[in-house]
């Protein structure tokens, strides 16, 4: 549970856009280790998703600007070449996408995509890998795995599709696995279907999982350790008890308690976080999240703070300049 | 390059082979000398069958063919045919009299059972004049004509008068023009309607068989790929060649370009219902800058009408007759003026292809500066014949049109452009409406049967004179050619009479 | 008091699809009351009808079969200019917050349009009302002269639900209003409907998948399922212990923030049959982990089970009504 | 089309920026605004009669008076160059707005209604895609007299089915959006509804396709006066001065160099501008 | 398959509906052949009586003095019995002559159809990888250029270059006249291997060359710009991206899931393209003298020909419908997301 598999440093991700260059992923620094499930959540447009693809180099392109460094078994996959990260992609880090049925080939049979995830890193022949590809899909949970590799994508339903992507994902047994947003077009019946896929996969293969969500239900379901991301940084990370039910930063306690929850009473109105997210191209100088905050003061506004330990565990970090009462501000668990 | 001086089918016809092409405008893929479809299509049918005469057009005398011999009788009413021996047709048989009957009879007969429907028959008129044909024996054919036709040995060797094989009309009956047999230099090989005709050498053709072995007709409608056609040689020789390009084709040595003979009418009709007034049609026959067709529609490969309607390649052509094509456009205007038809609209069609556009807008050039109002419609060739035979058709006033000389006479020419009863004086001009045009049918039988030649060319200038003057029916604008081309390999061809839509290859080479 | 039904459907059925062989049945023959006042959470899985039922009731789409009631008058066939204006008092919101506004008009049009084309008010008079009404979503009144790019989707969301509310509508359907927003904006958004819903009375079917959202605003609880109401509950009730098998499934599933994750789920096999061949019997057979033969041939009825809920079950999970 | 104009906001702006930004389509815009400039007042710019004939038959480039020399019959080439530009724009706009028209209508009203009306235009609209096109305008330009007005009649209902197919499909979708409903919720009636909320937010690519017709009709005109059923002499008209020069095209190649290049310059215009139109106005240009 | 089957069952119905309007717009022309036969067969010597005789003759002779309404009746009746009547013009079979025709406007269709998806997927898949560069932009306008270029101007540059200044290919017809050629199916290619007769083969490629590629370079134009926007959108498409994340490279990316993916609108494209494509061999085929049914139809059209115009019109038509029923299996073939009925 300690050897660390993934060092981001100073991750950034800019986009040239028509109104000049958006800053998705501002430095971010953040670590994966063997076998872990780690949520990255936050709202929309808060850099979720360019922080992951930018770790194996998904959203390269001429309007893309990725800074920083992305340590992977003593590589910078940041300023790796192409053809050193098509070695490392779908091998030792896999994705699996929000969108399956966009995702998947819609003319390639299921089993075929699953087999050619295998054989574009394992030189195996074809049959051989088409069998492999219907043991994977019977693994992930697909009830007939045979008849399943020979259907195309749109004859299967949603949480099949789905777990076609992490029968892909999982092909060649890589170190990570890269799940962006993998049940949020689910049903919530499916959805814990999946999940418990997920969580009994990673147990078995000892896969690190970035899990990528908003939902901070699954989060609390399945997650060992949590990031949340606020306007392209990372303002608060921790296990997933100290995020969860001891947060510090302002933003993560609002999310939590803007979450409508099925346990609990009804209450009138719920405790909803003023404005809305930041995502556009200018970004002020202080805290991201101050315009928002209920507790901000001038201070917030001078400076970007640190991300650093300030109660708890010594893992837990957050970037916030307040001093305050923690108490006052609990979320009743 | 230009025709040397003596390039002519008097050269020795050694065997050559191979296969001559010729462009024509098309072709329905069905040959029967009873039933016309296109030019082309009778060309084939002038390869596949011979008739009892033959015009050579180098002489425009008829000579002798498939009869040998032949005697007219005082009265110039029973013509005794000898017929030539040893002939055989393309299917084997041998010709006799009975062949001849056959292929007379429909012509002369609308019931014979052989005839297509649709069918025309050329010398529907000769039948029309015949007390009796019968052949006393295989080798004798004789023809008794109720009144004299000094014409019909000519007429004889018209496209009407040729041939068949009487097996092959009992074969075929209305069919036969898909399977023409005939005597002929070339036999009928394959046909395809809108593509073309191919015909092979015959052996047995009693002048010897032909140079080359094939000879294909090939329907070209594109002017410009005509001319491109023949300058890389996918065509060997054709009378369609677009006028604009005989001079860039003169100056190109891969081609030869004939000086064809003068042979067919360009002129305008006017009508006279419309256009009633005698002045203004002399008006506008006045207004005419002949000069400026010549060089403009026909590129030089015309002349002036001196002969009015006699091309200056048959015997009747009267030079003196240049007065009645004169230009003189302040007459003209004067004409106009006095007979109260300045500013009056005159509808002016043509068909529109070939030079009939572009003459077309030069005349009504020509008539708006003598104070007419013009309107001018070009129309595709069904279209254009369609309005001109419809006898209530509101589009026209004047008409330009042509008429080419199937066999060289006179009376194929003003005969059958003055001729009241006919299509050019009843449908197309209205003369039949007007006082005295009736006694120009006895005219011109008349004077087509005067024997003495300069007494008849002189009867035939009289007559055109006085209808020009007296009714100005139809206005000359030049004598043309239908510019013969080949390529420079191919020799002996009879270009006179391919100028003429005749088409005799036994003797060409490629 | 007993409250007086504002919209009642009977039998109501809708069919999508040409010919005989592939009709997609997604609404089948649903009897439902909403009262005036009331908001109705319909719950259910994707695909299940919820959206079509909504839909119908307000007639955007035809209904196959079946009545639709409104305050007692039948306008399941009503047209014209009666219909239209019987219509307005019955509005929509829609999910999408970028689909949903004509993307080429200014905002105070697109709030008046219901005002001068159903209520034949004056551009002047319904300029006043927009105002107002921006005002109340919490856009403020400048914001009509803009267009609808220059909002952000929570902004859009309360444009749309200004224009709902322009012509005063007594029942407005709420299609997943808040489902395309991030969790901070859905608070806000689910909070400024509740408050409409209270100043103005309104009468809502509020259509949501998440449990939870549903549980914050509605009164009663529909649970839809391929087609059909299979359990109609009092809110309290129905998070107190679902009466059908697929209810309680349903709120098994959903992933709670609390310590203990590992409650007890209750695991759906396979997922929501095709509504174009739904399985005979009762149609959760398929998935039911208490499923018995009779369920596999007969299709239940929606019967009335204890508390006045009533559930569409050969086996509910609550006692029949006197049988306890 | 006012709409778009009217339209402020980012979207335009961004939009017009991108309409300048493509040198080719800049010089397209110039080159149709000459073409139709030149047709509008050429005429009265150039003093030669285009219809006299003269002697001076077939004059080079350059010759004294006649800077692009003379046809055949001697008319001077450049009056018929500037002349000839009014029947091609003429049938060219006119029956791109017939077809238009036609299409945009009828596709819309099919698109927005759906169901039995729908079948019944597309299958009516499929008919006469079931010809080719140019068999279509053919046989109903030579069922009338040539000239300008057969030819817009035949040209625009040919034309009109592939707009209309565009049009229904834009229709439909936009038939299917949210903000229809709500309007039809909010009492305002179906040709209201066609015309402020469907139409609008279907008029970008469906003008960038009224565009690519325009350069189709052209194109058409031009062939098909080529072929003797269209403009008819003497009445200047490029497509008829390209099958009229044709003969000279070994002796007197701009005779068919100048109006068929005018034409295919104008076509060729046409379609860059609709490819601008297109990348500009396409919402998914927007990304 | 039953789609497939429904596609099927409705070429009938289209047929019939062709052939109705075949019929009415026929009628529309004006003139009539009969008058046209009869003038043409007249020599000079014939009278105005004569050809007012033959026409009215000529007219019973071809059913044109009967009412519209029998004549519709009859014609349906011949078609149902695959008889498409004879020409006005020395009643050569109608049927025959297609037979005759067709198969060489499909092979100079077909070729041109081949030489303009090849130039055009290359083309456009060129432009599309490379946007935005200068390959691009020079691309996409000679696509345009190409695209906008009238057949005609094409077909007679053509045959000065080729035909004339280098004299490298054949400019009229379809074969060299010097050869013998007996058709059994009439599809020269296909008669090159039934009968044995290698020797076939290249003249007649020679002569397929310069009308289908004349054919040909207008459409790929076009092509060329369906294929960018198309492999643009594709590339765009999520599982471009999850095929990036399996780790394959470009050229494997771009040929097993950006290209199958890509071609399908450009199949249902290709199917209207071909429409164009026969309207313009109309054009093609009169200035290579070829023999194919355009040519076939513009001669029925300046003669008058109804039932050649008729015959001609229905067989454009109807090898019209038939590819692009074609095209709509193709794209069945192509796209399993259609086969799920
Ligand atoms: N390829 C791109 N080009 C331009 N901008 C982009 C691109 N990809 C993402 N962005 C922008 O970057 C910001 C972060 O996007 P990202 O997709 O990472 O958000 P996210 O947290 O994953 O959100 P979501 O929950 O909606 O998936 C957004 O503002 C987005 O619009
Ligand atoms: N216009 C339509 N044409 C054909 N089928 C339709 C149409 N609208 C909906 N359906 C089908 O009807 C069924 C019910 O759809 P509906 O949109 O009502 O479901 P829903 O419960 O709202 O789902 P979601 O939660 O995904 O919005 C589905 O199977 C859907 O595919
Ligand atoms: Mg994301
Ligand atoms: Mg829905």
């Amino acid at each position: 549970m300690t050897e660390t598999l993934l060092e981001i440093r100073g991750l950034t991700v800019e986009f040239d856009v028509p109104a000049g260059r958006l800053p998705a992923v501002a430095g971010v620094d953040l670590s994966l280790r063997r076998g872990e499930i780690l949520a990255l959540v936050g709202e929309s447009g808060s850099g979720k998703s360019a922080l992951s693809m930018s770790l194996v180099g998904l959203n390269r392109g001429p309007h893309a600007h990725i800074g920083g460094e992305v340590l992977f078994g003593g590589h910078d996959l940041v300023a790796a070449g192409e053809k050193e990260l098509r070695s490392v992609r779908g091998k030792d880090i896999a994705v699996v996408f929000q969108d399956a049925l966009a995702a998947l080939n819609p003319t390639q049979r299921v089993g075929d995509q699953v087999a050619e995830m295998i054989r574009t890193h394992r030189k195996i022949p074809k049959k051989q890998a088409r069998e492999r590809a219907a043991g994977l899909l019977g693994e992930v949970g697909i009830g007939n795995p045979a008849q399943a590799a020979r259907a195309y994508p749109h004859q299967l339903s949603g949480g099949m599709r789905q777990r076609v992507m992490i029968a892909i994902g999982l092909a060649n047994d890589p170190a990570v696995l890269i799940a962006d947003e993998p049940t949020t077009a689910l049903d919530v019946t499916i959805q814990s279907q999946v999940l418990r896929l997920l969580k009994r996969l990673q147990a078995d293969h000892g896969t690190a999982i970035v899990l990528i969500t908003h939902d901070l239900g699954v989060v609390a379901e399945v997650a060992d350790r949590v990031a949340v991301m606020y306007a392209g940084r990372i303002v608060e990370s921790g296990t997933r008890d100290e995020v969860l039910f001891h947060p510090q930063h302002p933003y993560t306690m609002g999310l939590l308690n803007s979450v409508p929850r099925v346990d609990g009473p009804a209450v009138a109105r719920l405790p909803a976080i003023a404005g809305s997210p930041l995502t556009g191209v200018a970004r002020p100088p202080g805290c991201a999240f101050a315009p928002r905050c209920a507790f901000a003061h001038a201070a917030c506004g001078d400076a970007i703070p640190p991300l650093m330990q300030r109660y708890g565990g010594s893992a837990h970090l957050d970037r916030c300049v307040l001093d305050r009462s923690r108490d006052a501000l609990e979320v009743t668990a | 390059g230009v025709a040397a001086e003596k390039d002519d089918a008097s050269g020795g016809t050694t065997r050559s082979g191979g296969t001559l092409t010729l462009a024509i405008d098309g072709t329905s893929a069905i040959n029967d000398p009873a039933f016309y479809t296109t030019l082309g299509d009778w060309m084939a049918v002038d390869c596949i069958c011979r008739g009892l005469t033959f015009i050579s057009f180098e002489t425009n005398e008829p000579a002798a063919d498939l009869a040998e011999s032949w005697t007219v009788s005082d009265d110039q009413l029973t013509y005794t045919f000898k017929l030539r021996q040893g002939v055989t047709f393309h299917d084997g048989t041998t010709f006799t009299s009975a062949d001849v009957l056959a292929s007379l009879n429909r012509q002369f007969d609308d019931k014979d059972k052989t005839l297509p429907e649709g069918s025309s028959r050329p010398l529907k008129g000769i039948g029309d004049n015949l007390t009796s044909i019968t052949a006393p024996d295989a080798n004798t054919v004789v023809m008794v004509l109720k009144k004299p036709d000094r014409t019909l040995l000519g007429r004889l060797s018209d496209i009407g008068g040729r041939i068949i094989s009487k097996a092959a009309l009992t074969k075929y009956g209305a069919d036969i023009g898909k399977n023409l047999v005939g005597t002929g230099p070339f036999k009928f090989a394959s046909a395809t309607s809108g593509q073309s005709v191919t015909l092979e050498a015959f052996d047995g053709f009693h002048k010897g068989k032909p140079p080359i072995d094939r000879l294909v007709l090939q329907q070209v409608t594109d002017p410009s790929t005509i001319v491109s056609s023949l300058l890389s040689g996918d065509i060997s020789a054709t009378q369609f060649t677009p006028y604009s390009a005989l001079d860039q084709l003169k100056g190109d040595k891969s081609v030869t370009v004939y000086d064809t003979p003068k042979s067919f009418d360009a002129f305008l009709m006017m009508d006279v219902r419309r256009i009633t007034d005698l002045n203004v049609r002399k008006a506008i026959n006045l207004a005419i800058d002949r000069q400026a067709l010549i060089t403009q529609a026909f590129f030089g490969a015309a002349v002036l009408p001196d002969g009015y309607t006699i091309p200056p390649n048959q015997d009747a052509y009267d030079a003196t007759l240049a007065d009645l094509s004169k230009t003189d456009v302040a007459e003209a205007k004067r004409l106009i003026a006095a007979a109260g038809a300045t500013g009056r609209t005159v509808r002016l069609m043509a068909a529109s292809d070939s030079w009939h556009p572009k003459a077309a807008q030069l005349i009504a050039q020509n008539l708006t500066d003598i104070g007419l109002k013009v309107e001018t419609d070009s129309v595709d060739p069904a279209t254009y014949f369609n309005r001109l035979l419809s006898p209530d058709d509101k589009f026209h006033d004047l008409m330009i049109w042509e008429r080419n000389g199937y066999y060289p006479d006179a009376d194929d020419m003003i005969g059958s452009l003055a001729k009241p009863s006919g299509v050019y004086g009843d449908f197309i001009s209205g003369f039949t409406t007007l006082d005295g045009s009736a006694a120009y049918a006895d005219m011109l039988f008349e004077a087509k049967n005067i024997a003495d030649a300069t007494a008849r060319k002189a009867r035939y200038s009289e007559i055109a004179r006085e209808w020009a003057d007296k009714y100005m029916t139809l206005s000359m604008l030049v004598c043309a050619s239908n510019p013969v081309v080949s390529g420079a390999k191919v020799k002996n061809m009879n270009w006179k009479a391919l100028g003429n839509h005749r088409c005799y290859m036994e003797t060409a080479s490629v | 008091m007993k409250p007086t039904p504002l919209i009642e459907l009977e039998k109501l059925r809708v069919e999508f699809g040409g010919s005989a062989g592939r009709r997609v049945r997604a609404v089948r023959d649903v009897d439902l009351t909403i009262y005036e006042g009331e908001t109705l959470g319909l719950v259910g899985e994707s695909g299940c009808g919820k959206s079509t039922l909504g839909r119908a009731t307000v007639r955007v789409t035809e209904p196959t079969g079946g009545r639709i009631r409104y305050r007692g008058a039948d306008i399941t066939t009503m047209r014209g200019t009666l219909f239209r204006s019987t219509r307005a008092d019955l509005q929509m919101v829609f999910q999408d917050p970028f689909g949903s506004l004509n993307p080429r008009r200014k905002i105070a049009d697109i709030v008046a349009e219901p005002l001068l084309r159903a209520r034949g008010f004056s551009a002047s008079a319904a300029r006043e009302v927009v105002d107002d009404l921006l005002d109340q979503v919490g856009l403020g009144r400048e914001a009509g002269g803009r267009r609808p790019h220059e909002f952000s989707g929570g902004q859009r969301q309360r444009i749309g639900i200004a224009r709902a509310l322009a012509p005063s509508p007594r029942f407005v359907v709420a299609d997943e209003p808040v489902s395309a927003l991030d969790v901070s904006i859905q608070a806000q958004v689910i909070n400024l409907l509740s408050d409409l819903i209270r100043d103005r009375g309104l009468t809502m079917l509020f259509i949501s998948h998440d449990l939870g959202v549903v549980k914050h605003i509605a009164d009663r609880i529909a649970v839809m399922y391929l087609g059909e109401i299979i359990e109609i509950a009092a809110r309290d009730d129905f998070f107190a212990g679902p009466a059908h098998p697929y209810g309680e499934a349903l709120l098994s599933s959903v992933p709670t923030l609390s310590f203990s994750p590992s409650r007890e789920r209750i695991e759906l096999s396979g997922e929501l049959p095709d509504p174009a061949d739904p399985p005979p019997g009762c149609t959760f057979h398929t998935r039911c982990r208490y499923v018995v033969d009779k369920c596999r041939t007969e299709a239940p009825l929606l019967r009335t089970v204890a508390d006045g809920r009533q559930v569409r079950c050969h086996l509910p999970l609550i006692p029949l009504k006197g049988s306890e | 089309m006012s709409e778009l104009t009217t339209t402020s906001g980012l979207r335009t702006a961004f939009a017009a920026r991108r309409l300048g930004r493509d040198p080719i389509a800049v010089v397209s815009w110039l080159v149709v605004a000459l073409f139709v400039l030149t047709a509008l007042i050429g005429p009265l710019l150039v003093s030669a009669d285009p219809t006299r004939n003269t002697a001076d038959a077939l004059l080079p480039l350059g010759a004294a008076g006649h800077p692009l020399g003379t046809d055949d019959l001697g008319r001077d080439e450049l009056a018929r160059m500037v002349h000839g530009a009014r029947p091609l724009l003429l049938v060219a706009f006119l029956s791109t707005a017939l077809a238009a028209v036609l299409g945009i209508g009828v596709g819309m009203i099919a698109g927005y209604a759906g169901g039995k009306v729908e079948w019944v235009l597309m299958r009516l609209m499929d008919l006469a895609l079931a010809f080719p096109s140019m068999l279509l305008i053919i046989l109903i330009v030579s069922a009338w007299n040539p000239g300008v007005g057969s030819l817009v009649v035949g040209i625009g209902t040919a034309l009109a089915p592939g707009l209309g197919r565009l049009a229904r499909a834009l229709a439909a979708r936009e038939a299917g959006r949210d903000y229809v409903l709500a309007a039809r919720l909010g009492g305002t009636r179906a040709p209201r509804i066609l015309v402020q909320e469907v139409l609008p937010n279907m008029a970008g690519p469906m003008l960038a396709q009224v565009v690519m017709t325009l350069s189709v009709a052209a194109g058409f005109a031009a062939g098909l006066s080529y072929l003797g059923l269209g403009i008819q002499p003497p009445t200047p008209d490029w497509g008829y001065m390209v099958q009229a020069g044709q003969e000279f095209l070994y002796t007197a190649p701009r005779l068919v160099v100048l109006p068929a290049a005018a034409t295919l310059i104008f076509v060729v215009a046409c379609n860059f501008i609709g490819d601008d139109l297109r990348d500009a106005l396409d919402p998914r240009g927007d990304r | 398959m039953r789609l497939v089957l429904k596609r099927l069952a409705a070429v009938p119905v289209v047929l019939l509906v062709l052939s109705t309007m075949v019929f009415a717009a026929i009628r529309l022309l004006p003139g009539s052949p009969a008058t046209g036969l009869a003038a043409g067969g007249a020599s000079g010597q014939a009278t105005a009586a004569d050809i007012t005789a033959d026409t009215e003759k000529i007219n019973a002779a071809l059913g044109l003095d009967k009412s519209l309404l029998s004549q519709y009746g009859s014609f349906l009746n011949d078609i149902v019995h695959l008889d498409l009547g004879s020409s006005f013009y020395g009643g050569n079979d109608i049927t025959g002559l297609l037979g005759d025709t067709l198969p060489a406007t499909i092979e100079l269709t077909v070729a041109a159809m081949l030489i303009a998806v090849l130039i055009g997927m290359f083309t456009g898949v060129l432009a599309a990888l490379r946007r935005g560069t200068w390959i691009d932009t020079a691309t996409r306008t000679i696509g345009t250029v190409s695209f906008s270029l009238p057949w005609f101007a094409l077909g007679v540059l053509g045959i000065v270059v080729f035909g004339v200044w280098l004299r490298w290919l054949p400019v009229i017809g379809r074969l060299p006249n010097a050869l013998d050629y007996h058709p059994l199916t009439n599809f020269v290619l296909l008669d090159a291997i039934l009968q044995d007769r290698p020797e076939l083969i290249w003249p007649w490629l020679e002569h397929l060359i310069l009308p289908a590629t004349t054919l040909a370079l207008s459409m790929a134009g076009f092509i060329t710009r369906i294929v960018r926007a198309s492999v643009l959108e594709v590339l765009g498409d999520d599982f471009v991206r999850t095929a990036r994340m399996k780790g394959l490279s470009p050229s494997a990316i771009l040929r097993r899931h950006v290209l199958r993916n890509s071609s399908l609108p450009i199949v249902t494209v290709l199917g209207l393209q071909f429409g164009s494509l026969l309207g313009g061999s109309v054009i093609t085929e009169t200035v290579f003298s070829y023999p194919g049914v355009g040519n076939l139809l513009v001669n029925g059209i300046l003669q008058r020909d109804y039932p050649i115009v008729q015959g001609a019109a229905l067989a454009i038509a109807l090898l019209f419908t038939l590819v692009n029923v074609f095209v709509d299996l193709l794209y069945l073939a192509l796209d399993p997301r259609l086969r799920k009925a």
